[in-house]
């Protein structure tokens, strides 16, 4: 809607994207960049307090979590922890295929990257459920019968908390996926213009990232 | 800010070659949970992590040409360093008081279990129970 | 300038009060001087140069950086000698002598509980030797509390799930006022306590007999005190409403019906036994609730809550 | 006076109306991505909040009038103070002088036509709104009595709307980090051609420090807040001690976020007070470089000392030493920035106009308040100290008495840009003569009720401290009517004509190049920078214009 009042911009080589505030394409686009770096900064910082949490009552309970995470399947976890590898790389190859003006093939990769972040989806739900019903639930909604190790549920509090700010992570990296999906089909990017599937894969390579540091500390820790 | 100008486009070639490393890496990380390195054991799966954590961030999420936003970044996870020492740096310099009449220890929290050893340095005891 | 001191802050009572009120009144002083030099010289600046036409012209000057330095550095100096000083002053309130009288101490909505060595326990009031090291060891039973002794320049957290320390040497005998300073609930501004720092003959008879009021009040004052000092008002009314105990009021002489069926007289020896065991009869509809008094309450003052409630018909 | 090249519709072309009128309606308020207007909206909704949060401080006032019940019961004292506390806290100080002075100015300093991201912008300020309302609306489900530092185990324990209000704070926390992105990317991507970082206005430096700080900080609190409504509603266990929590952990994330946030509050106050004294001294300000490497320094530094709230919390004595070691080093970038303010005025050419005005109040009881954080930062002193009146007053004299007070500068300052109108000056020198007399007599009386061992958050209190507390109600009421005035003259200079000049105070930073109010896109073509941005050397040309197309 900003671009309507100064259309004069568009004239000098610069696309129909560039914004009335910004002189050219380049500084457009390195503003976008370093916001969403920024945004990628909080995100850190959000999740880092759970990891510190995470650590510190860790440290503090080391018995309870180690019983604790023997509940959590290894195999449905390296499963995801793979599935979310190869939606990095195809997110990563729709921003190659935008920067070299390949429309179908940004197209096929988005597709892609969707798939693999639905099959994410899917596992987690398997995982729930299955801990829904021993109720490895969290806090005091802990039911869970039998434990040797008093203190398990803490272990819980933990993993629901970080695997569900994740996933819900997730379903936001989708929808923007998904938009970005609907831009690429209307054929906006260009090797002139892809600056929103530059960003949205730098957040879903982050979404990434949280994942692989996720995956060792539950359901690796020995 | 022209340095935009020149955006280096790497190939799916180099992207593929990442991928195998981090695949590599996510093996060896659940090769080396079955092993006992002692307490090294989270130093181990974190140093994995962060192994595959910079391959990402270098190539996927191009910080290799980005050495500004790289800076940014780093930024980020040092001020979270700052606050992870620094809340343990108070928790582990605690100390402990324990009143000398205290008969059963544990019995002066509600809730913990009775006959539990007490640990130190929290004067807590192991693992404490959920409320039911 | 003493009266300066004594203006802003209550005497101090502690041994090492003194090096706390030093530091303090330099940095009052500090302030004082700063406020006064900024204040000065913007004062002389606007008065001096206050703008006489709009086309004056001022001199460009940009930085100057040895003046830059100078009010650098002199801050850091003052900085660095404000904390050794305070550091000084805080280390010294830290190691308790290992020959201090331990109390402990109980924090819970809105009370506070001592338990001195012998196992006395008393609430609200604290009593102490006077020139004797003494330790508090404390901890909360519900939220956080903390315990300010203003006399004493003494304050820390009590704190659910562990056990905190303070430790002073009263200087003066007399009373000190004791305030819960962590944000509590509704009644944190009443969870008071006193200390009476007593003199060693006065402390060896506190020990015997309990404090002052306990000996001296006629026994149905002192009934009535402890009926409200000591909580009993919480469950207990004395006008025949209903609380979460019994009323007191005409009680006496009567007789009640226990939970278990039995018909029981309120007499001065059923009265005593549901003070100090109250589990043994409970009162027929009421929740067996209420907790022991044994060890908080003195002989006398359950003789007087006796007499109160005799009182009350 | 600086000869402006400006705009005011060079010969023949069309007048461009002004971002007030154009376009007109209340839609186009709502839908509206002009910073300026973004800005002016939340300025009203900060000086809304501020005349709340200050209407329930003059009842707090009232009830410590007497000790006991004066006019409420303690559960609604404690209501009160804590709905006081949050309300100046997430919704007046720290949108104050970033989100709401910031929006408008920043883009016009740096010679932009709008922030980096406008349509973030717009965002920001509807989550701010949506979290405003969450956090009044607590009001309905009976109230939050935790204080606005929402310590467990309290916290998790209590009834009411503790839960909805710590979300409103989460969601408020978004709003701030949106704001500090923004800036940061407008400061890096959209400073005018030849701008260089040295060329900026010391205004810019102050907000990108605080954006800093914003970015870094705030998601902690987001997810301490989260922490502590599932601790509440799942029991999770991390901060309950019978669980086998740490209580005290709370404290360390709470304070990660607070701490620095109070730097959110004084960074911005301090870049408005950089503005203002060497337009008013028509000088150039002294020590750029220090003021502007200061303002980075203290976002920086603030993050190492938070444990300073936290000493008589059962830390150890290296600890305390550390923190409190650390603290102190905050004290010499904040000296060094009072001293070159002062400096700045020295040999200038000083014109008392109300900003002046309020910039001077703000030295003044900044220092006050500066160095009576020293008396808390030092471990023995704080021991004594720590949660009295004492504290209550420090932390008056810098966020009311030093933020609020530049708030008011800046306000003073940019008002004529913001309205094209000029206010009545002499009302607003007895404005700012009432704040500052209603300010200290109000809070001096509380250090002295501090030091003397009144606990805060009293609803009732010993009968010794009455005396000093009647006069710190008194003077609630001196300090009440000297807003009041202010509010009152700066709404009735709204009603007149719009005849302040594009340039009313000399002032040599590129906003006054534009017209007063400004065009929709602030400048007709690209201002060009010629000078740095205090240079009051005779007649030098200011900005050239370069037409970009
Ligand atoms: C705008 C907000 C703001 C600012 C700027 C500050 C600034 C400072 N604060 Fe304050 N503070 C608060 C807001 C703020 N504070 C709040 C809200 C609380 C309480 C929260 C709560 O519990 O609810 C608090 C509490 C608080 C505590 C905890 C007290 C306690 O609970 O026990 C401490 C302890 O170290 C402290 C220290 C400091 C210091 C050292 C500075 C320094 O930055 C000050 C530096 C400035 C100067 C030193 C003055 C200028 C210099 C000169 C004039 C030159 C001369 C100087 C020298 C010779 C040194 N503050
Ligand atoms: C920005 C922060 C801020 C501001 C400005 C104020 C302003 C004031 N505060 Fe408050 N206060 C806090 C932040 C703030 N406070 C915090 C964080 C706490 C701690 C809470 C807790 O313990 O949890 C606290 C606690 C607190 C207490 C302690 C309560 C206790 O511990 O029991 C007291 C007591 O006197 C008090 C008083 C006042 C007074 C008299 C003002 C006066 O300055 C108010 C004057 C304002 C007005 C009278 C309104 C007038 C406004 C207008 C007319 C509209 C404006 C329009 C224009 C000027 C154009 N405050
Ligand atoms: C926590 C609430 C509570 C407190 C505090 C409390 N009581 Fe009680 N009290 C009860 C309840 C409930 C009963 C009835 C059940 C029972 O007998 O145990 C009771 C019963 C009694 C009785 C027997 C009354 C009867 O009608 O037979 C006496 C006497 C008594 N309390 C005295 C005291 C005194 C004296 C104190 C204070 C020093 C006190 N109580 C404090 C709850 C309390
Ligand atoms: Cu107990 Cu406040
Ligand atoms: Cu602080």
């Amino acid at each position: 809607m900003t671009t309507a009042t100064h259309t004069g911009h568009a004239g000098d080589g610069n696309s129909k994207f560039l914004q009335h505030h910004f002189r050219e394409m380049g500084q457009q686009f390195e503003a976008a960049k370093l916001g969403m770096w920024l945004f990628l900064v909080t995100e850190v910082l959000l999740f880092g307090g759970l990891f510190v949490g995470y650590g510190i009552m860790h440290a503090r309970h080391p018995e309870a979590f180690m019983a604790a995470h023997h509940h959590l399947d290894k195999v449905m976890g390296a499963v995801n922890t793979v599935v979310l590898l190869i939606s990095s790389f195809t997110m990563v190859l729709a921003v190659w295929a935008a920067q070299t003006s390949r429309r179908t093939l940004c197209i096929l990769f988005l597709i892609l990257t969707l798939l693999c972040a639905g099959v994410f989806l899917v596992v987690k739900y398997f995982e729930y459920s299955h801990k829904f019903h021993d109720g490895l639930l969290p806090g005091k909604y802990y039911t869970h019968q039998g434990d040797t190790v008093p203190g398990q549920f803490m272990f819980f509090s933990f993993y629901f908390m970080m695997t569900g700010l994740h996933g819900i992570h997730v379903l936001i990296g989708m929808i923007a996926i998904l938009w970005i999906l609907v831009r690429a089909i209307r054929g906006d990017f260009s090797s002139q213009y892809y600056s929103p599937v530059d960003i949205t894969g730098l957040y879903w390579h982050l979404v990434d990232l949280i994942w692989i540091y996720v995956f060792p500390l539950m359901y690796l820790i020995s | 800010m022209s340095h935009s100008a020149e955006h280096h486009v790497t190939g799916p070639k180099t992207y593929a070659a990442v991928l195998g490393g981090l695949l590599l890496l996510t093996i060896i990380t659940v090769y080396a949970s079955y092993l006992d390195f002692g307490s090294m054991n989270t130093v181990v799966a974190l140093l994995i992590a962060s192994m595959k954590g910079a391959l990402v961030a270098l190539f996927f999420m191009h910080l290799r040409h980005d050495k500004f936003n790289a800076v940014i970044f780093l930024m980020g996870l040092l001020f979270l360093a700052i606050f992870l020492i620094w809340t343990l740096f108070d928790i582990n310099t605690r100390v402990t008081v324990l009143p000398t009449n205290l008969k059963a220890p544990v019995q002066a929290f509600p809730g913990a279990p009775l006959n539990k050893p007490v640990r130190p340095s929290t004067g807590q005891p192991v693992g404490t129970p959920h409320a039911q | 300038m003493n009266w300066f001191r004594d203006y802003l802050l209550p005497r101090g009572a502690a041994s090492h009060a003194g090096e706390v009120d030093g530091l303090f009144m330099f940095i009052i002083y500090l302030t004082i001087f700063f406020f006064f030099f900024n204040g000065g010289l913007i004062f002389y600046a606007v008065r001096r140069w206050r703008r006489r036409s709009a086309g004056e012209t001022t001199p460009h000057i940009t930085h100057d950086t040895r003046l830059e330095l100078v009010w650098s550095v002199i801050p850091l100096m003052v900085v660095m000698l404000i904390f050794f000083w305070g550091f000084k002053g805080y280390v010294k309130a830290w190691v308790p002598p290992n020959d201090s009288i331990e109390i402990v101490v109980t924090g819970k909505k809105w009370v506070w509980q001592f338990e001195y060595p012998d196992g006395t326990r008393t609430l609200n009031d604290l009593h102490v030797p006077v020139n004797k090291p003494v330790k508090l060891v404390m901890h909360s039973e519900d939220v956080i509390h903390s315990f300010f002794v203003p006399g004493f320049r003494l304050k820390r957290d009590v704190i659910p799930g562990r056990y905190t320390e303070l430790w002073f040497t009263a200087t003066q005998p007399g009373k000190q006022q004791v305030f819960c300073t962590e944000y509590c609930g509704k009644g944190h501004s009443d969870m008071l306590a006193t200390i009476y720092v007593d003199t060693p003959e006065q402390y060896e008879v506190f020990l015997r007999e309990g404090d002052e009021q306990v000996r001296k009040m006629p026994l149905k004052e002192l009934g009535k005190l402890v009926y409200e000092n000591k909580g009993c008002a919480t469950c207990h009314s004395i006008d025949g409403t209903r609380g979460q105990g019994p009323s007191f009021k005409g009680i006496w002489g009567h007789t009640v019906k226990g939970a278990d069926g039995k018909d029981y007289e309120v007499e001065a020896n059923y009265i005593r036994q549901s003070i100090l065991s109250p589990q043994a009869v409970v009162v027929q509809g009421f929740e067996p609730i209420m907790p022991t008094f044994q060890g908080l309450l003195r002989e006398r003052e359950i003789q007087g809550v006796i007499e109160y409630i005799k009182s009350l018909q | 006076m600086a000869e402006t090249i400006s705009t005011h519709g060079a010969a023949g072309a069309a007048p461009h109306l002004d971002y007030l009128e154009d376009p007109k309606g209340l839609w186009s308020w709502l839908t509206t991505v002009d910073h300026k207007r973004i800005g002016l909206m939340y300025m009203w909704s900060v000086l809304f909040f501020f005349l709340v949060g200050g209407l329930l401080a003059l009842l707090i006032r009232l009830e410590l009038l007497t000790p006991k019940q004066t006019i409420m019961t303690a559960e609604q004292y404690n209501r009160l103070f804590t709905l006081h506390g949050a309300v100046m806290v997430f919704l007046v100080i720290i949108p104050a002088i970033p989100a709401a002075l910031g929006n408008f100015a920043l883009p016009l300093l740096l010679g932009a036509k709008d922030v980096a991201f406008p349509k973030l912008n717009l965002a920001s300020l509807y989550i701010f709104w949506i979290g405003a309302v969450m956090a009044v609306s607590t009001l309905l489900l009976g109230g939050v009595d935790t204080g606005w530092t929402f310590y467990t185990p309290y916290s998790t324990s209590t009834g009411g709307g503790v839960s909805l209000m710590v979300l409103a704070a989460f969601v408020l926390g978004f709003s701030s980090i949106f704001t500090g992105v923004n800036f940061i990317a407008t400061i890096h991507t959209l400073r005018a051609p030849k701008m260089g970082w040295f060329e900026m206005p010391l205004f810019a430096w102050g907000m990108y420090s605080t954006a800093v700080i914003q970015i870094l900080a705030t998601p902690v609190l987001g997810i301490t807040l989260l922490l502590l409504v599932m601790e509440r509603v799942l029991g999770v266990g991390i901060f309950d001690a019978q669980l086998g929590g740490d209580p005290v952990l709370f404290q360390h994330f709470f304070w990660f976020y607070s701490h620095p946030a109070v730097y959110i509050m004084i960074l911005p106050a301090m870049a408005v007070i950089s503005e203002v004294i060497p337009t008013f001294s028509k000088k150039t300000i002294f020590g750029y470089k220090a003021i502007a490497f200061s303002s980075v320094t203290i976002a920086l530094l603030g993050f190492l000392v938070w444990a300073h709230h936290m000493f008589v919390a059962g830390m150890s004595l290296f600890a305390g030493a550390i923190f409190s070691f650390l603290t102190f080093f905050i004290a010499i970038p904040s000296a060094i920035k009072v001293f070159n303010w002062i400096a700045t005025m020295w040999r200038g050419s000083i014109s008392l106009e109300a900003p002046m005005l309020y910039a001077i109040n703000f030295l003044l009881i900044f220092t006050i308040g500066g160095l009576t954080g020293l008396f808390l930062a030092s471990l023995s002193t704080d021991v004594h100290l720590h949660d009295t009146y004492f504290v209550v007053s420090h932390f008056h004299y810098v966020m009311a008495g030093s933020n609020l007070t530049a708030f008011l500068a800046g306000m003073h300052y940019w008002w004529p840009k913001m309205f094209g109108r000029m206010y009545n000056s002499r009302l607003a020198a007895i404005g700012c003569g009432l704040v500052f007399v209603g300010f200290n007599a109000t809070f001096l009386p509380q250090f002295v009720i501090g030091s003397r061992g009144m606990p805060r958050r009293y609803y009732n209190y010993l009968p010794q401290f009455q005396d000093l507390h009647v006069a710190s109600t008194v003077g609630s009421w001196i300090l009440a009517a000297g807003l009041f005035l202010t509010a009152a003259y700066l709404l009735a200079s709204l009603r007149g004509p719009k005849t302040a000049p594009a340039n009313p105070w000399g002032g040599r930073t590129l906003e006054w190049e534009a017209n007063s109010p400004p065009i929709t896109h602030n400048f007709e073509g690209q201002p060009v920078l010629q000078h740095g941005p205090y240079d009051y050397r005779a007649n030098p040309a200011p900005v050239g214009v370069e037409d970009a197309h």
